[in-house]
């Protein structure tokens, strides 16, 4: 390059005012038929029945939007470290709530509720909050209201509460102590409810900003028994479908005194012994970190099952039992090529699983054929959330 | 709406707990008792146990009967048997002390671990480093009595940086704060 | 000490060169354009080149004797000769569109990529798609005739979003400007 | 659990202020021997000769430093995404250039050196900057003077310019322009160097707030041959060497007017045909992010080279070659066992290479036997820096 390339450089660094010229000047030189393409931006449809989302956990700030039927990736929400994302029911909103430093990691600590929208996913606005947990891979610690209309985002700091936000005003509403519970659901018409560490539920009737708070009767052991407290929740039949460590299985209806079914083991259902807390005893059980998800119309339920001693509930599945909950019985089993770490179901006509594990790939399988319809490399290792609008 | 500050919370319960002395000297006097404290709903647990404390091979989980005593920086350490993180041991810190620049929370989730060579079990006070990136070396994920958040104080996953300027995850130590039985 | 604003800076200068449009719209009309204007410093390049350009495959680069022109979403497709980063057709988006939500650079670095199928070579304005977390999906890094940083307008390294309201990297598109021969 | 410790706990979660009787008690249980342990935090050394630091790059937002000796992590300096690391030649600081975003990726933008003790690594201050380059992997975007008072902050807005920072007083002290060049080396007594597209030195003569630029004659094509930007400057010798993508080595005297010594062929100095920048010559190149380092006392040149056509400049190296720069003579070939992308070597007597690869594994390996000392699994992925203090 000459000296005098290098001074048209410098008048380049001065600014965009001369690029126009130059390349209109080249664009002289292209073929009469080639027209320079513009940029622009894509827009998407509305939350589908079809889409799951992968949110990228500590390592990738975004969670991204794929279309189960194609293993495509639709366009991504963004989800910093240890963010929770909600979708709006009626399909208009992403709800993600976060908490961002003003340097990083150091200067003013911010939290909120960013709100985008579904079809742009641009920003809307961002709702202050006082406060919530830092945790991640949990689906309950920031849940929106059957109706869309009211969001709950658990806290922890480190007294335990829930911070209320009103979503069609987009604000704050009301910060209610939840001593020794956490792992929310909706409780429609009432509040929401949440699991105890003494082993009850616990129901938060929410009037202005106050909360009233009842317990049910204890009902499982959350020091030698816990529930996972990524468990499911049916907006349609009001349940909650609970899953321990042992395997024990339990059905709560949800109201203003939910109430809780007798439990039944996974395992007995799949004909084999019960799964025990003792040590040196090896047996299939439940384990991840989003380890069962429920299919709403047909009342299946999908665990991630792997095979060893008590106290493994971390330990990604290497297979898949399918259970139908009304009948107390496993009736089908998925081998899987790669432990899976979290699982969630679509809640269409002919579900479809999705799975991810510690490498961060996607698996879409069709539940009717068990046949692996998609794997998406570097789709994100944590928490899936499935679209179910209303 | 007024901004609610969970560090100035933190720091002001702590100062006045200590006396109106700095966060960071009071921390060194009182870290240990604060620390080990959200560990009490143990107590009923390791009371019952106590009476006979059973620690045959039988009784141990599998992080129990293969744990060992001599490497600090190794996930199959005893005191780990329900550490999640990174281990301060590799980055440079050590089993009770946060590598430079980081800051110890003052509170921690706990683990009942047994000591292989005297067959002993302890409670073990999970402080995370905080205020520093996630330090990466010897990641590790010890589940021995790991419970779910409705028990935090028994949840490893859970961010423990409170009371520290900043809440930022650096990697955990694994204090020994008592026996447990 | 008053601070220096690129953004304003670079929406300041893109209004004033729209004749005070709003910065998207005239993204929309300009921005090949403008996307195309760091090239020029090729001009020279390209048309001593232009006399007699050798196409032949022993003229070829590695890339450009492998590449193809059917699927946008793989790193060998023509036109990613000097891309590097995710590409937006696996993020979303489409060879020349961001994914939703993200905003276009309209400076880019560029490339000169022969298409297979008519042995031309092309100009490729590769512009970052930006405002998002990266994407992840299909990361390439080709290099040919990428340079170093002091010729930044053929450096790939360089995140080229100016002019965007954030400077977050999310991907890269792969613009058609023109015949570079 | 009973009732009763659900109330213990709800009492736990209103504060602190319970915790300490609840131990003490927990205390009384313990054998006399045991003394609960307290919690405190390390310092450091100064910067040691044998330290080498590993930049997170994009996926850890942390540097780590290392004692090549034994191979064991001493502590890390925070560096987000995209921030660069300069070490106080005087051992007392380590300083970030970092960009940081008051709400991660929205809000205002702040451009910042920001200073950590060396000892204690606790942030000292922060020095706000108009604004400094976004980019990754490379060593002269920030650098430091000589004498350590100075520090030289590379911008592209797209325009192009430097920031210079009076360290001693900690403050920004003038902008300066700087078309057409780019990759930074002190000047001492003068300002900075800096390489051009133009394939010219350029020298930055700083008085006050302004700098008199002035070029020497091109040296190299910047276009077909470029300079890796990842040079190396010997303070010492106040001598910059230089390598291009083909493998033309150079070296040059920094002063207020540079020179710059004819160049030599990496390849022809091991005996084999020069590099080429034709398609389908197949021949040893080097490549990589930081391509090469050099061992002041000894004059001993490390370059990564892969076999390859040209333009696979970022091609990772499979060997190390020893060059005695002096001599143009290529003296020892290393085997790489896994490819390597950057490479940087401590300036003791006895030389350490510190290298990494694109899976974020750094090697420690001793120049005089060949012998791999050390294998740093997750220690990261971008850039090497040596301490090398004064």
């Amino acid at each position: 390059m000459s000296r005098n390339s290098r001074r048209i450089f410098a008048a380049f660094s001065l600014g965009y005012a001369l690029f126009a010229g130059a390349v209109m000047a080249q664009a002289a030189d292209a073929p009469a038929d080639l027209t320079p393409e513009e940029s622009d931006v894509m827009t998407i449809d509305p939350p589908k029945p079809t889409w799951f989302y992968v949110d990228g956990g500590w390592d990738m700030p975004g969670t991204s939007i794929f279309d189960g039927e194609t293993g495509k990736m639709k366009g991504m929400v963004e989800t910093r470290r240890l963010a929770d994302m909600a979708i709006d029911p009626n399909g208009q909103y992403y709800y993600v709530a976060e908490t961002i430093w003003s340097k990083g990691d150091r200067g003013t600590r911010q939290d909120m509720v960013t709100v985008y929208d579904s079809k742009t996913l641009n920003l809307v606005t961002e709702i202050p909050l006082p406060g919530r947990i830092l945790i991640g891979s949990r689906k309950n610690n920031f849940i929106v209201s059957d109706d869309g209309k009211t969001a709950f985002v658990y806290d922890f700091s480190p007294t335990s509460g829930v911070n209320i936000v009103d979503l069609t005003k987009k604000k704050f509403t009301a910060a209610i102590e939840l001593p020794g519970c956490a792992s929310l659901m909706p409780n429609p018409g009432v509040g929401f409810s949440a699991l105890c560490s003494d082993g009850s539920m616990a129901t938060v009737a929410v009037k202005g900003t106050k909360g009233d708070i009842t317990h049910t009767a204890p009902f499982f052991d959350a020091t030698n028994d816990p529930i996972f407290d990524n468990f499911a929740y049916d907006r349609a039949k009001k349940q909650a479908t609970f899953l321990t460590y042992t395997g024990q299985i339990y059905t709560a209806q949800i109201s203003a005194s939910p109430t809780v079914a007798a439990p039944f083991s996974i395992q007995a259902a799949a004909g084999i012994r019960p799964g025990e807390t003792k040590p040196l005893e090896t047996n299939w059980l439940p384990g991840g970190r989003q380890p069962m998800a429920v299919h709403r119309a047909t009342g299946m339920m999908f665990v991630l099952m792997h095979m060893g001693e008590y106290w493994t509930h971390k330990e990604s599945g290497t297979e898949v039992w399918q259970v139908d909950v009304a009948a107390k019985k496993v009736v089908k089993r998925f081998k899987l090529k790669d432990p899976m770490n979290n699982i969630a179901v679509s809640q269409t006509d002919k579900p479809l699983l999705y799975m991810n594990g510690e490498k961060g790939e996607a698996l879409v399988i069709d539940v009717a054929t068990g046949e692996e319809k998609h794997k998406i490399e570097k789709a994100g290792g944590s928490t899936i959330t499935i679209a179910d609008p209303l | 709406m007024t901004k609610f500050n969970a560090d100035a919370w933190g720091e002001k319960l702590l100062r006045k707990f200590a006396g109106g002395s700095s966060r960071r000297s009071m921390l060194t006097r009182m870290g240990a008792a604060l620390v080990a404290a959200p560990a009490f709903p143990l107590l009923p647990v390791s009371r019952a146990e106590a009476a006979k404390p059973d620690r045959s091979p039988e009784a141990k989980t599998v992080f129990a009967r293969s744990a060992q005593t001599k490497d600090e920086t190794k996930c199959d350490y005893w005191r780990y048997c329900a550490i999640d993180g990174a281990l301060c041991t590799c980055c440079g810190g050590g089993i009770h002390s946060c590598p430079p620049g980081a800051e110890p929370s003052p509170v921690s989730w706990v683990g009942t671990c047994i000591n292989p060579d005297d067959g002993k079990a302890y409670l073990i006070a999970y402080r995370d480093c905080c205020g520093k990136p996630a330090c990466g070396q010897c990641g590790c994920d010890n589940t021995d009595r790991e419970t779910q958040l409705y028990m935090p104080q028994l949840n490893n996953d859970v961010i423990w940086c409170f009371g520290t300027t900043s809440m930022e995850y650096h990697c955990s130590t694994a204090v020994l704060v008592g026996a447990a039985s």
